[in-house]
């Protein structure tokens, strides 16, 4: 009995969850657009200008939303991984692999705007900052993890191999972050200062929290459509997706 | 101020428009490329489907 | 079982040692890189002195990178791996035993050779040892976290490349710390507190990695 | 080997990628049994073998040696197995008495110098032994590899296709070994078109291929 049921978690999770998908993404899109929208015309004509930045500081509006987007992001993953391996679930894996190519994407993001906030406040595109390094490195974990994804042909395997990846990673985040630190304050680098040092008022936090909110919901949205498009593409051969597309058509 | 005043970047311009532009390229362009994937799953179900009943 | 471990170091060593030119291809590459970089930087003694800890740190990274690709495959591709898989002992201990060797092989030729290279950098006596303790624990470390991405990867047709991609993120911290220390000891402040870090790594490594690469394997032999 | 062993498939399904190879097999294997496996190329023999052997991963159902389920009691199984793919499983640049050797060390058990020349011996190898066995024709590598059933006292057996590259005496002195290791009570399963001629015990025939496998107890 016990025994039947455990099939039928395996096998019709993830026909039973395409559906639940494809409904749950629009309304996250819907709440995307509105809360991002909310944030950037906060961040443009309520949040005041900043007396020692001037305008430049409203890049952290998307700056800091995406950086922590980035890093939640790889946790989650790990955290289906670690899901997915202890009660062999394939969803928990497929979700880990929806989800990483919107969180290499805010990773770039978080690259791409630190650089063009460090280019008016440092005068360089590129600062050796413990944060911004840390984050080239995030992004560098997720490539890895896509590519080896990628890189195996047998679906279990990729699932198994990019969930034992993941948690190798995310284990190793802190050292990394620890040492990456180190090395900054030895080396009395450039510490930017993108948060907290002067006057954080509480329009600017807000500002962010919304923005970040808003990043939150479309990586939800983003991870649905695209967990859909996986599911479909591996069982593409099996008559429950023959039936739903067969209907539709 | 006006609302061309509040988006007057000075000469900030470049920069918070770099930033801002290429988030929201990134996030237009990364719907429509999961859209499309979707929809290429889809059509390649479709296509078995049709392939199985003219077998038939 | 710790016969079993013995009896694994002993198999790969002693294969290593019948065909010499998987050890020196490992060893003269990394005499080759680091050679290289006074003809990129230009013969100024004091800039030479300046990026040596880095240098020599960053090849001992490549090197030892290059060599991770062998570590599992020859087993895997005439089945020992498989009669390893299926050993009565817990697979982490034999995964130990595959790493020392491999570290043996391909480790410590590196380790005893940076002084001599550190030379070409002029780098002082006091530290050419503070290198050479800092390589001797940091790059086993390499090797264990190396094992993971070996197994991962094993048997891939972009298995050489994407090693490279997987594993030199983990390789960072060793490579702070074990640059860090022979800098630290060249502007005299002492390398001690970057080799404790080390040393700690390597502890963690010991503990942790040889539970995922056991699991890779499994995974990647099914 | 005294005691009694059983090993159970219960609705056991194996697949490779997309591919299902197997469907709902449902065996079991008792002390002194044989079991055949046959199925023409690709039908998942070897893949069945591999899951038995708790190489593999079966999609569903599950595999149990003695009631427990393999992956629960994993080296105590494993010590009760031996396993022998279509690979060798040795090293090209070791001679057969260090690959016995090693070979044995990884199981656990050890094999002295003497024992390991003794088993040469039985196995008709004396005087190749200086000889990394890259140096050896693929019929004699065949039979370093099986001569670790001469030594061996694992209760079941696994054997992918053990009769190929071997000379006629060679197959003779394998059925003999194979026969006294059901004789003594062990459990043997093998992928082969060659017979072993029992003098008792019961033979078990799987055959793979068709849309469900065929069990037929003899």
């Amino acid at each position: 009995m016990q025994n039947r049921l455990i099939n039928w978690f395996k096998f019709s999770s993830p026909a039973t969850f395409y559906p639940l998908a494809g409904r749950l993404a629009p309304i996250f899109w819907v709440v995307a657009v509105t809360l991002i929208a909310i944030g950037l015309y906060m961040s443009f004509f309520v949040a005041p200008v900043d007396y020692k930045q001037g305008d430049g500081y409203r890049i952290i509006f998307v700056h800091v939303p995406a950086s922590w987007m980035s890093m939640f992001i790889y946790l989650i993953m790990a955290g289906w991984s670690a899901i997915g391996l202890t009660f062999n679930t394939r969803l928990s894996f497929m979700m880990a692999q929806a989800l990483a190519p919107t969180g290499a994407l805010f990773a770039f993001i978080s690259l791409w705007t630190g650089s063009f906030w460090g280019k008016p406040m440092w005068g360089t595109w590129w600062v050796w900052d413990a944060r911004i390094t840390s984050e080239l490195i995030l992004l560098f974990l997720y490539l890895g993890y896509m590519a080896l994804v990628a890189a195996i042909d047998d679906r279990r395997r990729a699932d198994r191999a990019g969930a034992i990846l993941l948690l190798v990673g995310v284990v190793n985040i802190p050292i990394i972050y620890f040492s990456v630190k180190w090395w900054n304050t030895l080396h009395q680098g450039a510490t930017i200062r993108m948060n907290g040092q002067t006057s954080m008022d509480e329009t600017m936090l807000l500002t962010m929290l919304i923005m970040a909110l808003g990043f939150w919901a479309y990586s939800i949205a983003a991870a649905m459509v695209r967990v859909q498009s996986i599911i479909l593409e591996r069982e593409a051969g099996s008559t429950w997706a023959q039936d739903l597309i067969g209907e539709r058509a | 101020m006006s609302f061309l005043d509040a988006l007057d970047m000075g000469k900030y311009a470049l920069y918070v428009w770099g930033s801002f532009g290429v988030t929201a390229l990134c996030m237009i362009i990364e719907p429509l490329l999961l859209r499309g994937r979707l929809d290429k799953a889809r059509r390649r179900i479709a296509r078995l489907n049709r392939m199985e009943s003219n077998e038939q | 079982m710790f016969e079993t471990l013995a009896w694994i170091i002993r198999r790969d060593v002693t294969i290593a040692l019948r065909r010499r030119t998987d050890v020196f291809t490992t060893l003269i590459f990394f005499v080759i890189v680091i050679s290289l970089f006074p003809l990129g930087v230009g013969p100024d003694l004091d800039t030479l002195r300046l990026i040596a800890p880095g240098v020599v740190w960053v090849g001992a990274l490549l090197a030892s990178m290059l060599a991770l690709e062998q570590l599992f495959l020859a087993d895997h591709r005439d089945g020992t791996l498989e009669q390893i898989l299926l050993a009565p002992q817990p697979l982490s201990l034999l995964v130990i035993g595959k790493v020392i060797a491999h570290w043996l092989i391909t480790g410590l030729p590196l380790v005893i050779m940076a002084p001599v290279l550190g030379l070409q950098y002029d780098l002082s006596g006091e530290a050419l040892l503070v290198m050479l303790w800092s390589l001797l624990l940091g790059t086993p470390t390499l090797s264990l976290l190396g094992a993971i991405a070996a197994a991962l990867t094993l048997g891939l047709r972009a298995g050489g490349v994407l090693v490279a991609l997987l594993v030199l993120p983990l390789y960072i911290p060793v490579l702070i710390f074990g640059a860090g220390a022979v800098e630290a000891t060249t502007s005299g402040l002492g390398g001690g507190a970057h080799l404790s870090l080390l040393g700690a790594i390597l502890l963690l490594a010991l503990l942790g990695t040889p539970l995922a690469t056991a699991a890779a394997l499994r995974v990647s032999s099914e | 080997m005294s005691e009694i062993h059983r090993l159970e498939a219960r609705q056991v399904c194996c697949s490779r990628g997309d591919r299902e190879l197997l469907r709902c097999l449902d065996v079991r294997l008792e002390s002194g049994q044989l079991m055949y496996l046959r199925g023409p190329n690709g039908s998942g023999k070897t893949t069945l073998l591999r899951t038995l052997a708790g190489l593999l991963r079966a999609e569903t159902g599950e595999i149990r040696w003695d009631g427990e389920p393999i992956q629960r009691i994993r080296d105590q199984y494993h010590a009760d197995l031996l396993y022998l793919g279509h690979l060798n499983a040795l090293k090209d640049d070791l001679n057969a008495i260090e690959n016995l050797r090693m070979d044995a060390a990884v199981r656990g058990s050890s094999l002295d110098e003497q024992a390991a020349w003794q088993l040469l011996t039985d196995i008709g190898l004396r005087g190749c032994e200086d000889l990394p066995i890259k140096y050896l024709s693929q019929g004699q590598k065949r039979r370093v590899a099986l001569a670790r059933l001469w030594h061996s006292d694992a209760a079941l057996w696994i054997l992918d296709e053990p009769f190929s590259a071997l000379d006629v005496a060679a197959v003779d002195a394998l059925q003999a070994v194979i026969r006294d290791h059901l004789g003594r009570g062990g459990m043997a399963i093998l992928t082969t078109h060659q017979e072993v001629e029992l003098t008792s015990g019961t033979v078990c025939r799987v055959t793979l291929g068709g849309e469900i496998p065929e069990v037929r107890h003899v």
